[in-house]
């Protein structure tokens, strides 16, 4: 196994190009690597397609920042504030720069990322019919299902290959390795789906602890290009076990983001301002310390053994 | 015993709710609603929620997001979206709870343009998982504020299909279900006639007929039955204070 | 949630019906149902279409006592043993009865079943173009991708919905939620798609230690329509951390099968002539014993704490 | 250093594995060659099986199939078959190693019908995974016995496509890749030419051209380059029996 342990800010320099299409997390609301938003925003990549079912704070920031020229997803917003501000102003507005909106549903979303993950040629579905969405995103096509007796109409999607899948776990080894519990959303799809991998983990753990549980495994470390320790990369979206939900902070964000000015200042103050990971947590302090999970509900043992 | 708006929604939502059914339960009001079924008359009522999780007993302590901590421990299943939202298009799910910006008299929901997508005003976060549930989920129940700008005759947009134009064209577009009930701070509305265009069905108590067509954006009709809501029961409302510790909905 | 604890022989009385398609199994090699074989046999359930990727020597058992109408499946026989006597005298000689076979490959049967588990109209897919199986099994058709700039074929493949899922786990509660760990192959997929599922428990465990880890969950409770405790009911089938294989009874089983009355003669022994699985693994003694996997290789716990 | 035929087999099999490549090993020899090929020139190779199984580290312990839990211990993931399978279709899988009753002069391989599906005088169990490895991994791998009614100038039915019809056949079918080798107990086949003939490449050390061409069942034509296959290296042999313990395969 090779190892793959590198600092963040080294694996977003290599390994995320300027008009990347990136998933950021995809487990929907937890698990959000904002570590990786904020490396993002202070590298300056530029014309990002952002895949997401759940877009949420993070991607507002990178529009915000002018890191995205495409969404491509369910729902872009603020899960604890309804719009998000940035999100609006740069499709409203074109500020700070114009983004295209590629309208999926959740399921569009998933089966496009499953097609993507499988080498599946597309998915065929039925879940947006009668939706606007197959008006407003040219991407599916409607047609008829050939295996129906009656005239049926099914939808086509088409599938998604990301350039970039960065995905927070609980815990890795440093050869790529991981586990991750708690519900998954698209995490297995997109990493099987992507042409690179970047894996951002709350503990680095030795290999014997993963290979304990090769079913908690959500995707095999060999399809992984980096891994990085970044314990509460995850925040303010929580972690099962780990973190939980900064919900005040999400808030904060939504009341500075309101203003183009005041999303500026809040920038300066949490990301740009700020040289890495360790020195963001450092920021946060008690606030931090206080979201930390400190009780013990653990899973009842798998056997394993062979003999 | 007294009641708030948002409880007698929330009960009222609760009662669409059968037992052993299979739901969408979504958050705020729904997964309240959700709690509230369970422990009346609904105890086998079975949570999904689009994220990956599958639930019999609702999460104990505050959630914010389906995902919170307090959402996984415990629950039936932790697992990924398309387990759980195969089980909408593979036609299992009973019923699915969403909320939406506009609703029209056909029970069309947006929450994605306002103005049409071409040109729009306003950018709204988009479907989430709510088109997917308005299509593929046996019965679909909204549940929205109750103003004349959110009941509109015509959505600009589609974000999620009811009964379309009318007549057979959510049949003719592929699609069974369909809205089952809208549930408002004001009354309840059901669908009804070849059209399934939405008719007044019950008036909340301390409402009015007239002042809920005022506040609706299309000439409501009323139900051949229409009634009153009936109020929350003393066991609803003590299910209620069970689910709503902190009385946040009170 | 409801008990859904029920003895194997109701289960298979109520729940399989003469014509039913039924996976049994559907992890390949492991985990095999081979008591519910049994069962199936003992009650002479008749016309069934067994659904399986691999069909090891329980779908032979089946089809030499005339249960089975058609196999769907890529594969059938005898893993230690290689080619299925029952199978071949059923297909070559219609002996007791002719059989049909639906021929599929390993992957396109993953993908009908994963269509069906997902209300998919139908799966879309490449690998197995250039395969006769799309000349012997008028099931799948070839179009174009209509996605593709160049004529490009692709293969559609119709989901597959089974009546009934028997599926072997190495712990379940009483209400229908269970544990599996191991290699899972179609089960997941099986269990998503089924109109009933039975499930074979080799451990019945208070709710609480399923609760500990939603995570190890394949499917859950609310989609099961029996849970069965059963022992060693993959027996000569391995389980991970519960049995290990029989090989000698595969072989034994592929030798006394090589002859139809010579089969007959197993089939009174090992099935006919014994009145349920408590009788068979009694039958079995010391043989059986010294397969239970007697060691400890714990998976290291996972921690579902919310506070 | 004394070897056996089928030593010789597996040790020739292990040379088509690349380091860090994916690769689908099967059981019986492919399963010992990754072994090899793991402790000598590929020790990031990756090993993937079917029903569900990726592994770094071939298992210790005696395997009669691949689901043995003796392959779960320690495993790299422990999944179900679409997400292994996948791999292939999405196009991540170097090499797949498989058998077969047949294989013919375009290295298409039966294990289905001898006789044709319409009326066929024996059924073999079948594909398995072997029409997909076939179809999709980039570089197929066959292990045969060497026997004329085993290399045949046709195949009655086509399970597992090699170069189909020969020319731009497989690739209008829709596939890249194809096979790259057939390792028999005699000799290594490899294809050549516009058509993808399988040609004579290596001649395993004891055997004769002529008695090879004897024992296939086409007109075996010879590859420009035809030299004989190189014995067993003693760090070949010394990793084949770390992993051969019990000498099985002597």
């Amino acid at each position: 196994m090779k190892d793959r342990l590198i600092p963040l800010g080294e694996a977003i320099a290599e390994h995320v190009r300027h008009g990347d299409s990136l998933v950021m997390g995809a487990s929907l609301e937890p698990d959000i690597p904002f570590a990786a938003t904020h490396e993002i925003i202070r590298q300056a990549k530029r014309d990002l397609d952002i895949v997401a079912p759940i877009s949420d704070a993070s991607s507002d920031m990178m529009i915000g920042a002018g890191c995205v020229a495409q969404i491509t997803g369910a729902w872009c917003g603020n899960v604890s504030g309804g719009l998000g501000h940035n999100y609006r102003r740069a499709f409203e507005h074109g500020m700070p720069r114009s983004i295209k909106v590629n309208d999926h549903s959740n399921f569009s979303l998933g089966m496009a990322l499953m097609a993507g993950a499988h080498g599946m040629p597309y998915a065929a579905m039925r879940s947006i019919l009668g939706s606007d969405i197959l008006r407003s995103n040219p991407a599916f096509r409607i047609t008829e299902n050939p295996f129906s007796a009656e005239a049926e109409p099914i939808v086509l999607v088409p599938p998604l290959i990301p350039d970039v899948a960065i995905l927070s776990v609980q815990r890795a080894d440093r050869y790529g390795n991981s586990h991750h519990w708690g519900n998954c959303g698209l995490m297995q799809e997109a990493a099987l789906a992507a042409q690179r991998v970047i894996l951002l983990a709350d503990e680095i753990v030795d290999a014997a602890v993963i290979a304990s549980d090769p079913g908690r495994v959500l995707f095999p470390g060999y399809l992984v290009t980096a891994v990085c320790h970044v314990p509460a990369a995850c925040h303010p979206s929580p972690m099962t076990g780990c973190w939980r939900r900064d919900n005040a902070f999400f808030h904060d964000y939504h009341r500075q983001s309101r203003g183009r000015e005041d999303f500026l200042a809040w920038l300066d103050e949490w990301v740009l301002g700020v040289p890495d990971h360790a020195a963001y947590r450092a920021k946060l302090g008690q606030q931090l310390d206080d979201l930390r999970i400190m009780g013990d509900a653990p899973s009842v043992a798998a056997n394993y053994a062979a003999e | 015993m007294p009641f708030s708006t948002q409880e007698l929604m929330i009960v009222a939502a609760a009662r669409e709710i059968r037992d052993e059914e299979i739901v969408f339960v979504g958050m705020r009001l729904p997964i309240t609603a959700y709690g509230v079924a369970r422990l009346t008359h609904a105890p086998n009522a079975v949570g999904l929620f689009e994220c990956g999780i599958a639930r019999y007993v609702p999460a104990e302590g505050m959630l914010y997001t389906m995902a919170d901590p307090p959402n996984q421990l415990g629950a039936a299943w932790t697992t990924g979206l398309i387990q759980i939202m195969g089980q909408l298009q593979r036609g299992r799910v009973d019923a699915g709870f969403i909320g939406g910006a506009e609703i029209d008299r056909l029970g069309n929901i947006n929450t994605s343009y306002i103005g049409g997508f071409a040109d729009p005003r306003v950018k709204l976060p988009g479907s989430g998982g709510a088109a997917d549930i308005a299509a593929m989920a046996k019965r679909l129940i909204a549940i929205m504020n109750h103003e004349r700008h959110r009941l509109v005759e015509k959505v600009d947009y589609v974000t999620s299909p009811g009964y379309l134009d009318g007549g057979t064209s959510r049949r003719d577009a592929g699609l069974s279900g369909g809205p089952a009930a809208v549930v408002t701070d004001r009354a309840i509305l059901r669908p009804h006639g070849p059209d399934n265009e939405l008719y007044l069905a019950s008036v909340h108590p301390g409402h009015s007929i007239d002042e809920i067509r005022e506040h609706t954006g299309w000439d409501l009709k009323l139900m051949p039955d229409i009634g009153e809501t009936p109020p929350p029961t003393t066991r609803e409302l003590a299910a209620l204070h069970i689910i709503d510790k902190d009385g946040f909905w009170r």
